[in-house]
């Protein structure tokens, strides 16, 4: 008997922590009353790569919060929903399922990962709502449909740029390659390289490594090193750049680096310090930019957090700031949000001057810069 | 370059042994499967890296004291997750479910604390390097190798001289019987955990040190690898950990230097599976006949 | 008390009738008004019910603990896509394909199995799960590595092309009910005497005529055929699938889903599945304490009901008429 | 013509002997006993016959076939059926089910037939309970057909290996130890129990402890010591051989 009692308390446990997390979850949803515009913002919160969550997370509550106590938007208020996708395929269709299922939900700042977002997209697709993502540069992704937006320059735009500058600023001739082997490092590898190649570099060595797994660089970098490049070029996170580079340093070997704008992270040189040295990188935005909007922002989130915005804050303060611009035009209506997003001209945002073009991808200026004396410093406009 | 990618893969391959040593420890005690071993050592990392860098400690003190607690948290991961279960005499899959959770808990912990971002692991012991026939070999990755070394025959004669060696390896035979011959179970599996863990805290630190960075997921891929190598070298016997460790990382910077980088660790896990194929028990391990 | 009794007999005698009478309500649900995220989590839950059910086969009822199922499902995922979009062959030949090439590799998989017990065996199917998950992240020519197949097309069954919520939802519950059927049947047998008694105790089975590779095959096989069919709708349903959807995590979620249920009890790996796919859910408003909530409530439930939720509890035993001795319940797996 | 013959069968772990060239034979419809002290090797003999071990040297003829080195379930399949020591019953299986597994080798349905319920499945398995009921029935467990066996009182577990054994309808029954650790009354049930097999046409190799078990059923009887064999013979001769009280009592007794 006593046996049974613990099985029924056990069942009871269950469905009590059900309740209340239910419960806890359902509860915003008896406030809607109050007149408040529903957005979510979804990003890996947990797992490995958490850190970019929490970047949209804290960039996104700081400009609700401002936005709110600026009045809101037409007088009413705007309400996050910040949702986890584990940066994981499958919870990111399950998060966009019921994102869509929510009908008070009237835009989606989201998901990081091209592949979580292209997973997601044929959901918000059907549903008609707006995916909007600050970081997904897969060339493929704004094609999944009409409501599929980005903030961020496809690999398409910045490869280019990268190569031109390898070969014709720096005149390197041998370039190698590391590239995370996930959807977006392949398309930034193929970009980088094919543009280089056009412009008579000569790449003499492309190896791959699995995010989150791949810890120990040492093979790849000694296999590149006896191909003799005299550039490295990167298309990694910062945390994994930063390893390659302490393993650098740690065998010895003196190449000059490259990097894409996901290095653009004072954690980089936080990191790998030294050895992250006059290292090069593309970027559309620089914390010590001396104009109003770009100062403004960094001293807000300096002000909340205490810690400097990194580019993925950056893009998502942007993303949802272009949302609310048009919310204040197209009101709480899905598909009028779309309309009214897809008209967005001149943004003038932390990362720059932004327009969505017919694919609704952006094309942002982009500026080359290098870490020196262990700081990011402007090197070509 | 071979020489080079050699002692690439002995230092890597040192870094899954000396976590594998651990692992195997508390495997051959309690024959259990402890998958939250990887979290463990991740924790150890952060310990000392919080002492050293927050607390500005002392490395050696920092150290110290990473050893003292990670091993208390293995205690108390037992005491929690493990002991109600042995209690119970659960089967042990049960077990090893209640260690996932155990390690699911403490990597999300570990974030929640101090972030899922990269730390930098400062570099406490000067890294000079030595030139061999044209090979760099840095000290770092001696210490490493020679830690190895010193642990597993510093366990292997503690298991075999001491009294609480004996006592474990009675426990290991036939818990039942060390029992009745008035070995307090308890006490030696409670020993085993706080041994194993902070051998954890060791591997740990050392491995963040010789990579200069850590975050909260560097204990997936370690616990996944250093299973490996204690199993391949036969689970429970320490110096097959060791050469289990040794192979596998040698195998895995061999495969990524001149087969191809994005199967270094697939290869890796395949000749696992084949040793482990032509040889059952693992490459040290001792057939285990039938008992009828 | 009395009444209960009763109720209990009533149970047994009468269990098929009441089983079918169980269905009715579950044959309605498409038309409870459920949102299409509520559906989308039924559906999902149906996918790891046939994963349940199919692992608990190999690890409740032969007792060979895998670590290595995701690699079936994914196997089974990846080449149905593939047919499906290359060929654009009908639902009812990708999900068979499907499940025999999974199948094929399960066989592949129990071949060493003979030699192999208890933790090596375990380590060899985990090696198994993450080589298959390199290729596939690898092998670009095939399966676009980390890029993922995207585009798969809607189950067709014949000329019949599947679409809607409710659609999908049948589909899973028709693929539950024939696994359902099959594995219990397999169970309730002269084969599935024979796989119980290797999980019992292996030696004295050899001694009574068994033929132990024969059957430890036939359950990686059959195992591996329905988490193929499982990946096969997983694949069409999701119409993207990547490396990173069927990882070694997949492997022990979907152990965990066996083991809380109960090994060896068919509807406790399928609660099981259901709660396993619930509570993640259920803790999303939890953000960054999800996960860690989630570890915390994993090793809760083992503590509680280390024998599993209908783990060794047949529903005659509950009313003390049999008590079933928890020190007893012990069985090396 | 010998039911089971073995000749020089030699068994070695390492460099200890085990069992030492040991020639022995069982007739049709005969209950033959071996003995010898604790250590002797007499189960791994056992071990031998039923092919869980395989023998360093030596032969083993079942019927004038050669069975050396076979398969356990081969074996058993050929017509030898053991039970053991320490008994090995399938714990979390009903008595019924642990005779059904003995009938294994006898059914032939397989895996398709059981999904898909064919009749030879359906007719197949209403043999199966039937057959299985009736050696419960002659076991006198058929009471506790639905118990799993792990629940049953130590007695009626001997006796349940033994019903499973005799399941696969053996040509010859190995019993590893049947009367260990039973009481006076059970031990003399057991007794009436084997010899009432012999009636119903089978043969018996009989390891036991029990001396008067062993010399009120048996009708030939091999004693090893060390591995060897040190005697054969009726019951009466045993009981006189010198050898055999010494190898028993010891030197000096």
């Amino acid at each position: 008997m006593k046996k049974n009692k613990k099985m029924v308390l056990f069942v009871s446990l269950i469905l009590a922590f059900a309740l209340v997390v239910t419960g806890c979850t359902s509860k915003p949803a008896l406030e809607e009353a109050a007149g408040e515009i529903k957005i979510a913002v979804v990003g890996p919160m947990t797992g490995d790569s958490a850190q970019y969550g929490q970047a949209f997370k804290k960039a996104t509550e700081l400009l609700a919060k401002k936005v709110n106590e600026a009045g809101g938007v037409n007088g009413k208020k705007i309400k996050l929903e910040i949702v986890d996708d584990k940066n994981d395929a499958k919870e990111a269709t399950n998060v966009a399922q019921k994102l869509v299922s929510d009908q008070d939900v009237i835009g989606v700042i989201g998901h990081f990962s091209s592949t979580a977002s292209l997973a997601a997209s044929p959901i918000y697709q059907r549903a008609g709502l707006v995916e909007l993502s600050p970081t997904s540069s897969h060339p493929d992704f704004t094609s999944q449909g009409t409501f599929m937006f980005r903030n961020v320059n496809t690999q398409a735009i910045e490869g280019p740029i990268l190569a031109d500058f390898a070969v014709k600023d720096l005149q390197k001739k041998n370039i190698a390659v590391i590239y995370i082997n996930n959807d977006w490092g392949i398309t930034a590898k193929d970009n980088f390289v094919s543009a280089a190649e056009a412009l008579g570099a000569n790449i003499t060595a492309v190896e791959s490594f699995i995010g989150g797994q791949t810890k120990d660089f040492t093979p790849t970098i000694t296999k590149i090193k006896n191909t003799k490049p005299d550039l490295l070029f990167l298309a990694a996170m910062y945390s994994e750049t930063g390893m390659i580079a302490q393993q650098i340093k740690q065998l010895d070997y003196d190449i000059e680096l490259l990097g894409t704008s996901s290095l653009n992270n004072q954690q980089l040189i936080e990191l790998a310090g030294p050895a992250v040295e006059g290292l090069y990188l593309t970027n559309n935005y620089f914390p010590e930019d001396p104009s109003e909007n770009v100062q403004g922002f960094v001293q807000e989130f300096k002000e909340a957090y205490g810690t400097e915005p990194d580019q993925f804050a950056a893009v998502a303060y942007d993303s949802l700031d272009m949302m609310i611009s048009a919310l204040k035009v197209s009101g709480p209506d899905r598909a009028k949000l779309r309309d009214a997003l897809a008209e967005i001209k001149d943004y003038p945002g932390v990362t720059g001057k932004t327009t969505f073009n017919e694919n609704r991808d952006v094309l942002k200026d982009m500026i080359i810069m290098q870490i020196k004396d262990g700081k990011f410093t402007l090197f070509k406009k | 370059m071979i020489l080079q990618q050699l002692i690439n893969g002995l230092t890597l391959g040192s870094t899954y042994a000396l976590t594998a040593v651990g692992y195997s420890m508390v495997f051959g005690i309690l024959e259990l499967v402890n998958f939250s071993h990887g979290s463990v050592y991740m924790v150890g990392a952060f310990l000392t890296l919080i002492f050293l860098t927050s607390l500005k400690l002392n490395f050696f003190v920092s150290f110290l004291l990473s050893i003292i607690l990670t091993g208390l948290l293995g205690i108390l991961i037992d005491k929690v997750s493990l002991y109600p279960l042995r209690r119970k005499n659960a089967p042990k899959v049960t077990a090893l479910i209640s260690t996932i959770g155990v390690s699911i808990f403490l990597q999300n912990l570990v974030m929640l604390v101090w972030g899922s971002e990269t730390k930098n692991f400062p570099l406490v012991i000067n890294p000079g390097a030595v030139e061999l026939m044209g090979v760099k070999v840095s000290f770092l990755q001696m210490i490493i190798f020679s830690m190895c070394l010193v642990i597993m025959i510093g366990l292997n004669t503690m298991i075999q001289k001491t009294r609480i060696g004996k006592a474990m390896r009675a426990t290991a035979q036939n818990a039942e019987a060390a029992k009745l011959m008035g070995i307090d179970i308890n006490r030696v599996i409670m020993i085993t955990f706080f041994i194993g863990s902070a051998l954890a805290s060791v591997a740990g630190t050392m491995v963040g040190m010789y990579y200069q960075t850590i975050d909260p997921y560097i204990g997936y891929m370690a616990g996944l690898k250093a299973f490996a190598a204690a199993v391949l070298g036969g689970i429970g016997v320490l110096p097959g950990a060791i050469i289990g460790g040794l192979l596998i990382g040698v195998i895995e910077t061999l495969s990524a230097a001149y087969i191809n980088s994005g199967y270094r660790d697939a290869i890796a896990f395949a000749v696992l599976v084949l040793m482990l194929v032509i040889k059952p028990s693992g490459l040290l391990g001792k057939q285990v006949s039938k008992k009828v | 008390m009395k009444l209960l009794h009763k109720g209990i007999d009533f149970y047994m005698n009468h269990k098929k009738l009441l089983i079918m009478m169980l269905l009715v309500p579950i044959m309605a649900v498409p038309f409870f008004g459920f949102s299409p995220y509520m559906m989308r989590m039924i559906t999902l839950s149906g996918i790891y019910i046939i994963l349940a059910l199919s692992l608990n086969l190999l690890t409740g009822f032969t007792g060979q603990v895998s670590l290595g199922h995701a690699a079936f499902y994914g196997i089974g995922a990846y080449t149905s896509a593939l047919l499906a979009i290359r060929f654009d062959l009908s639902f009812v030949y990708t999900a068979i394909a499907g499940g025999l090439v999974a199948g094929f590799f399960g066989l592949l998989l129990g071949l060493p199995t003979l030699r192999l017990n208890g933790t090596y065996l375990s380590i060899v199917t985990l090696g198994f799960c993450e080589i298959t998950r390199l290729v596939a992240l690898n092998w670009m020519d095939l399966t676009r590595g980390p890029m993922g197949l995207t585009g798969i097309p809607l189950p067709k069954v014949f000329s019949w092309v599947i679409d809607k919520d409710a659609e999908f939802f049948y589909l899973i519950l028709i693929l539950i009910i024939l696994t359902w059927v099959a594995i219990n049947n397999l169970i309730k047998s002269r084969t599935g005497r024979a796989l119980i008694s290797i999980r019992e105790d292996e030696l004295a089975a050899e001694a009574m005529g068994i033929n132990i590779l024969k059957y430890k095959l036939i359950a990686f096989t059959t195992a591996a055929f329905f988490a193929g069919i499982a990946g096969s709708f997983y694949a069409h349903y999701a119409s993207f699938i990547d490396p990173q959807s069927f990882t070694f995590d997949e492997s022990i979620q979907i152990l965990s889903m066996v083991i809380l249920g109960g090994m060896g009890s068919n509807l406790g790996a399928a609660f099981g599945a259901v709660i396993l796919v619930s509570i993640p859910e259920m803790l999303r408003g939890l953000q960054e304490y999800r996960m860690l909530m989630y570890g915390a409530v994993l090793v809760i439930m083992m503590l509680m009901r280390p024998q599993g939720l209908l783990g060794n509890v047949k529903l005659g035993d509950i009313l003390n008429k049999k008590p079933v001795n928890e020190e007893e319940v012990s069985q090396d797996a | 013509m010998h039911k089971l013959q073995i000749e020089g069968l030699t068994k070695t772990f390492g460099g200890l002997t085990a069992v030492n060239n040991v020639a022995m034979h069982v007739d049709d419809n005969e209950i033959v006993g071996l003995i010898g002290p604790n250590g002797a090797g007499k189960t791994t003999l056992f071990n031998m016959i039923t092919g869980l071990y395989t023998p360093t040297s030596g032969q083993l003829l079942y019927q004038e076939k050669d069975i050396t080195g076979l398969k356990p379930d081969k074996i058993t399949d050929i017509g030898i059926a053991r039970t053991f020591q320490n008994i090995r019953l399938f714990p979390m299986m009903t008595a019924l089910e642990n005779v059904m597994i003995g009938l294994h080798t006898r059914t032939h349905s397989t895996m398709f037939d059981s999904i898909l319920r064919t009749k030879r499945h359906r007719t197949e398995e209403k043999n199966n309970i039937q057959r299985a009921m009736e050696i419960l029935e002659m076991v006198g467990l058929e009471s506790k057909q639905d118990e799993y066996s792990k629940n049953l009182p130590y007695g009626e577990q001997r006796k349940l290996e033994i019903a499973r054994a005799m399941a696969s309808n053996p040509g010859i029954l190995l019993l590893d130890e049947p009367a260990a650790g039973m009481n006076e009354n059970e031990t003399a049930e057991l007794t009436g129990f084997i010899k009432g097999l012999k009636g119903l046409g089978m043969t018996v190799l009989v390891i036991e402890h029990d001396m008067r078990l062993v010399m009120s059923i048996c009708e030939r009887i091999y004693v090893l010591d060390y591995g060897s064999k040190i005697a054969e013979g009726v019951p009466k001769e045993i009981q006189s051989n010198p050898q055999v009280i010494e190898a028993y009592l010891g030197k000096g007794a």
